[in-house]
């Protein structure tokens, strides 16, 4: 059967998104459906899981297998998915807050345990389901959450920075800005064996209004051609980094984690040994 | 000549007393016997003051008597602190190390009769020898069970370890026989019955895994928890032999959520924990509900509130298991009532859970999951139904996964069936799967989510039941096993009493218990919980007869056969 | 004439209708009314279709009524999946604008007398001119409400946009007013009531948090979420400045265990969340409970189970606050019946959470936290017990923080009290405090954690009552207010007919509920809830008449007056 | 009055360990008591606080207020004792366990809030208190425990590194066989402002047993006199650490998180905003 190849309208979902009009997250989404394209995978080989954000709402849009789960579980949802069933790609999608704030360990741990999957992580540092407020990437004095009156006097976290510590494979950072850019980068993510993992800027208009301008912040990383395999020097290159960069930071080669195997015994074999 | 006999072996922590009570349990299945042993230990992690508490029986024996007939007490270390665990009475022998000092005030205080033996010094007489095996010698001698098996069980065991020390513990096992020819026993094992039963000697943990193997479970994920680990220990080496898998994960919300995306992959799964585990579990067992993704959640319960007594058992986390999730959320629960039952139920758990397409959540304790017995093997059961797949969509086609149909399960999409694509979710929907916030949606999913469970016929197995009469005892979990034998002596009486030890607590079975208490007039409800949830819980959902008693108690103390009996007599006429 | 009367504005994001709505609400206050205010919009996050429901009355109204007069509609986009939350009559006038195309089918399927109005056209003739504006002017015309304090408040809320947009909104509301001159208004208000009763704007959750403060609360830790944001919102300035602090925590697992250190530290906490929160905080409510640390949870119910629908309201989180801990686990639960009642409720969960040493969860949901009232001014309470607190102890002397005491409460020391250091366990633990799985301390601290709570006297306020008579409703929470609505109904119509809502929902009050039903005899329990959790509840805990029937049903639609009035007529002779 | 200065056995309860006897927790407890002694602090103004764990149980054992929580959640209950009651000393202490796998996210959470408080990671690469299993810093082919038969096979956390990326604004490591070079630097951490990490490499006699030559690999850092004030060359000392060098590695001077301030409004003219 020679098939026409899919495009990426055809994995949108029929479903309309409930975004906010301008949201990064819709060029997200294009991008997702862009690389699926280039990846050319068929649609119910995919599974897409999120937690819960406005970002979370991403698998009910794509025409794949999805699972929107509770929020900052996504990791754990995907991995379960990805161990039980190998033979799927599966991609993690969800917002700064659920990933790094009530997500944050399972975030650390899926860095490490290296499970084949990737991670985009789309950062518009704020609670945007929830009307606002300070996310663990928000500046130390962003003051318009009613919740952090005097802003949350908080180091952000640099996502970046912990996925390389805590042992990421992949480690990226995309822009909404650029979906061709961004999908290029998530077909490099999902191809690359282990836990890849992409931060994307994708500005939420409604409660961060100046991240508008993020498209004249946004530069390609100088480091951008040469892909560090080694994490010490991804981390002396991050030790500049404004935030800003986009570009493959960090690809290693740790063992993929994937402990299911071929069966060797029958259950009846098993049940003899209780025999006294 | 007795039926069953009870021994206890204490001591502290180097005196072996564990494998001792393993090596009794095994010689007594070898020799035919039946069995149960449990263990109690102090507050240390190692090394601490120990008791390996043995019944060996003539006939499957399912909790401990209402005293023991012998305790061996090789050192007396702290062993006051365990005696309201080990009841002992006038007629009990207790053989204790003169060099050991004094019997404590709380053992003493049974009143037992008192039999001295030099477990140090003869030891000592053996090249290589331990009192621990000069102990089971004196056991066997003293409980009339041939030596032969024990010798074969201690050589099997020490196979590694170099005929030296083989010989060394069989030489004391002997020397402690001979030298308590001169002490009356307290009681003589009858002989062992006859015929080729197949025996398993299996704990309760042991068996909750073996039963989720039975039923399909290829994907555990899971963090170790007192009293559950074991569960978990056995199902690491078989799964992975079966091509399944056992991943340790960061914690128990991860865990959880690793057995729904891999059940969201097609692959039965399931998690084992004790109470505080459960109750992080339960945002995400909700999802489970609202997603219609089944799995299971083994509890091996411990005593509660908090960390509680993480060692001790206790029937305590009924109303989390059955109420614990915000929402409307109807589930499963389930509670095996035997160790042997463990396989069963959790099979069942398991069955039921992916045939509705619902989570569900086994009720195991401590007592039963931590207790290892000499049983019958659990019979094979094979249940016909599977989860309902949906069949590949063609091109046009829409695939509803939350689809209201008469059984209220709807068929499920296993990633990779073409066309079926959709989002499960744990927001209200529609029966595409899209998030909904309208009443109608609403009402129609939760109906769906609840008579899929209510309309569902489960048969006989949501209880047992035995007996008739217009008195009975309603109970659930390891508390049935001193009720069945507590009713079994009635009976002897020529008293009429019915049992009904539910397995299913959740969805209920008013007509099925209406029918199991038709003609009762009298209840006792028994439990191991300081709130009566278990009656609080049937009062909220079932008809009783007008007159109802509770006999509730916290843990960790069992409740005994001869207790129940106590409380029964004013009604037994 | 009418005492009360009921207005929806609808439209798209753009349209402005919760500006109008609350000013409207705003104005009527002024005018001296009470009233009451809801929302409802779309799943889009921002921009999607809204409707401000609103009544105004001469009384303080609690809930909306069984149908709306007047429904103004500044566009029609998406305002049909409303239609349900919005029921008008055939008495009920819509207005809508020509422009904005056909009134949809569902509302059309009401049979509302209807009329035009161009808002669009009407705003384009002011410069700077809103439909919103002339939306609001028209409504004051056709319900009776004087222009006067409505131009008053616009004027107010645009004194940072400058005259110009100040007189452009005071236009609107004329040009609105002047074009509704010659459509009848639906029903028209009575004049307002004299006299300076003191009167509040304010929403639940703003009550909640003030409770907090009132009762003391000055630390708080927890994460956003739907519908409990509010609180915290309300909260985080205040707290600080009153000197005590607001921290927004990594999840709610912290949140919790954060009020659990500042309270051990002495200062009295709370968090607020819903449904998906306190079922992560439940494992550590539960180290409250053992470690006998004081803390408040306000769970601001919405649609369940797991994420299931954030924006609207539902009762269906009782089970998981009254039994969603492991282990026989006593706690408080208690649920304000009203806004202004979670100023209350709220103050005396600190005080009996403090005064017993207890966890207390208080059960507001959504409708009644983001519904806006005005209300007369909630009465100041002050209660004049508080924590009891250790004395220092001298060298040598033992404190025994667990201490068995006649009412349950020992006098817990706070950290810079001399001589009584001492650590507080989640484990099981003797009266000093050390770990403990002895049996007779297990039951010991049991007793003592169930009697604190069983054994205080909670006085009246364990519930609302009212009314007399044989036939009684039992009910909880925000369907109160319906309740007392459809009450008042009958009781005008001469009916006898008795009120018991329950604030107090664990510790349970037998010998009150007893006394409030003594003389019922048939029950209607009312509740919003699919599973009927309230009844179930009830069953379990009290001895209820012979005849109970019960009208449950999940949310998202309120139950309304008439529906109770229709429910109960049958038992009405 | 002058008062007899406190000795470290002044600061010992007379409650008895449960810990295996050789176990490396006694020593910890002995430098706590050590540290105590040196900083002098009145027994009453210190709070102890822990999870659940073998290591946990030190409150316990210590003559001041303690709080023996659930498990993972040590960090948690600390911010909120130090947040409200800003005059304590607060140090919090934990299994690897306990800090690193169920805790995880409340330690980079810690890390990054730098509330003025001490933890202490009692590093014995092991679930102690379940009977051995792996922990997050477990070796990936440790083969000894039933669940994970064929080792964890996940890369261990470095705890050094996590901390550093998460932001923590000390972080040492020490071990129970030097309790007085330990005591010493819980000293220093507990007198840093802000929040300092302190991992300590216990030994579990039991479960680990070849840990008892831990005392022979166990080596003073080569940068041990010069703490590096800059994370980047932190983050450089730490590339070429082999796990067992102690020392202080890194002191910063972010600024602590206090969020408390004297009231500066009545109730009263709080509840007047609401008259409409
Ligand atoms: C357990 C739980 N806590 C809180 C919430 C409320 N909540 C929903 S989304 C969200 C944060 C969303 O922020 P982010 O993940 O950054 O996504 P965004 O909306 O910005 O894309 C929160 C706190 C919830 N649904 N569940
Ligand atoms: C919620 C919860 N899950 C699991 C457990 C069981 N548990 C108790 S301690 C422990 C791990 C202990 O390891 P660690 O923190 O390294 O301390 P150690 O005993 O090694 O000192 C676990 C898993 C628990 N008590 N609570
Ligand atoms: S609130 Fe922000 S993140 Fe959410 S949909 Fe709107 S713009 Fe996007
Ligand atoms: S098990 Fe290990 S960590 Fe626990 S007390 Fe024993 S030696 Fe120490
Ligand atoms: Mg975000
Ligand atoms: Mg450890």
């Amino acid at each position: 059967m020679t098939a026409q190849p899919l495009t990426a309208k055809d994995y949108k979902s029929d479903t309309k998104p409930i975004w906010c009009p301008g949201c990064g997250d819709y060029s997200v989404l294009a991008a997702v459906t862009k690389a699926l394209a280039e990846l050319q995978l068929p649609k119910e080989k995919v599974a897409v899981v999120s937690g819960i954000g406005c970002s979370s709402r991403i698998p009910a849009y794509v025409a794949a297998y999805g699972f929107h789960g509770v929020h900052g579980r996504a990791l754990a949802v995907a991995s379960g998915v990805k161990l039980a069933r190998p033979d799927l790609t599966v991609w993690a999608f969800g917002g700064d807050g659920d990933g790094l704030s009530i997500g944050g360990n399972h975030f650390l741990h899926s860095c490490r345990r290296n499970v084949d999957m990737t991670y985009v992580l789309m950062d518009n540092q704020v609670y945007g389901m929830t009307k606002g407020q300070a996310s663990p990437t928000t500046e130390p004095d962003w003051c318009e959450s009613k919740l952090t009156p005097k802003g949350p006097q908080v180091t952000p976290i640099r996502p970046l920075h912990l996925a390389l510590a805590c042992g990421a494979n992949f480690v990226a950072r995309g822009f909404s800005g650029d979906p061709n850019g961004l999908a290029k980068m998530i077909v490099e993510a999902s191809k690359h064996p282990g836990f890849s993992f992409v931060q994307v800027l994708s500005p939420c208009v409604t409660f961060r209004a100046e991240q508008r301008n993020w498209k004249q912040l946004v530069h390609e990383s100088e480091d951008a051609e040469e892909v560090a395999s080694d994490v010490p020097e991804a981390m002396r290159r991050l030790a500049a980094d404004d935030g800003f960069a986009t570009g493959i930071l960090y690809a290693g080669d740790r063992p993929v984690y994937q402990p299911m195997h071929p069966a060797v015994t029958e259950l009846a074999a098993i049940e003899r040994r209780f025999a006294s | 000549m007795a039926e069953s006999v009870a021994v206890v072996l204490t001591g502290s922590g180097g005196a072996g007393v564990m494998t001792a009570g393993q090596m009794l349990l095994e010689a007594a299945a070898k020799a035919g016997y039946y069995g149960l042993m449990t263990r109690s230990s102090g507050p240390q992690i190692r090394g601490g003051e120990a008791a390996a508490l043995v019944r060996l029986s003539t006939r499957p024996v399912a909790v401990h008597d209402d005293s023991f007939d012998l305790l061996v007490a090789f050192d007396w270390s702290n062993v006051g602190r365990f005696a309201p665990e080990l009841p002992l009475s006038s007629d009990s022998l207790v053989l204790s190390d003169p060099a050991q000092g004094e019997m404590p005030q709380e053992i003493a205080a049974y009143g037992p009769r008192v039999a001295e033996m030099a477990f140090g010094k003869l030891a000592k007489t053996i090249k290589g020898g331990r009192p621990n095996m000069i102990g089971l010698g004196a056991v066997a001698k003293l409980i009339g069970l041939p030596l032969e098996p024990l010798l074969e069980v201690v050589t099997e065991a020490l196979k590694r370890k170099g005929a030296e020390a083989q010989d060394a513990s069989a030489a004391g096992i002997r020397a402690g026989a001979a030298a308590a020819a001169e002490i009356g026993g307290p009681a003589t094992l009858d002989p062992a019955p006859e015929g080729g039963v197949e025996r398993w000697n299996i704990s309760g943990n042991e068996a909750a895994g073996l039963g989720a193997v039975r039923g399909g479970i290829r994907f555990v994920a899971a963090y170790p928890i007192t009293p559950a680990t074991e569960v978990l220990e056995w199902l690491a080496p078989n799964l992975a032999d079966l091509g399944g898998v056992l991943v340790q994960a960061e914690d128990e919300i991860a865990s959880i959520n690793m057995c729904l995306g891999a059940s969201f992959g097609g692959l039965p799964s399931l998690t084992a924990t004790s109470g505080p585990g459960l109750a992080l579990m339960l945002e995400s067992f909700g999802l489970g509900i609202a997603s219609e993704t089944p799995i299971v959640v083994v509890d091996v319960m411990r005593g509660g509130p908090s960390t509680g007594i993480p060692t001790k058992s206790e029937q305590s986390d009924l109303n989390i298991a059955v109420y614990g999730m915000h929402g409307d959320a109807p589930h499963l629960v389930l509670a095996p009532n035997a160790i042997e039952d463990c396989v069963f139920t959790t099979q069942w758990a398991v069955h039921l859970a992916e045939t509705l397409q619902a989570p569900a959540i086994v009720l195991s304790d401590q007592m039963m999951g931590q207790a290892r017995a000499v049983v019958p093997r659990p019979a094979d059961i094979s249940f016909m139904s599977r989860r309902l797949v949906a069949e590949p969509c063609a091109e046009g086609e829409v695939y509803n996964r939350y689809a209201l149909t008469a059984s209220g399960v709807s068929p499920m999409a296993v990633p990779g069936t073409q066309g079926c694509m959709y989002t499960a979710d744990g927001l209200e929907h529609t029966e595409r799967g899209i998030p909904s916030s309208l009443a109608g949606d609403h009402l129609a999913q939760l109906d769906k989510r609840k008579a899929k469970l209510t309309d569902y016929d489960v048969g006989d197995h949501w209880a047992d039941t035995e007996g008739e009469g217009s008195v009975a005892v309603l109970t659930w979990g390891s508390t049935t096993a001193p009720v069945r034998e507590a009713l079994a002596r009635l009976r002897r009486d020529g008293k009429k009493i019915r049992l009904i030890s539910v397995r299913l607590l959740t969805p209920v079975q008013p007509e099925k218990m209406a029918a199991a208490l038709d003609g009762v007039d009298k209840l006792l409800v028994i439990e191991q919980s300081h709130e009566a949830q278990f009656f609080h819980f049937l009062r909220a959902y079932y008809d009783l007869p007008a007159e109802v008693e509770v006999f509730n108690r916290p843990g960790p103390l069992p409740i005994r056969p001869g207790e129940i009996v106590e409380r029964l007599k004013p009604w037994m006429s």
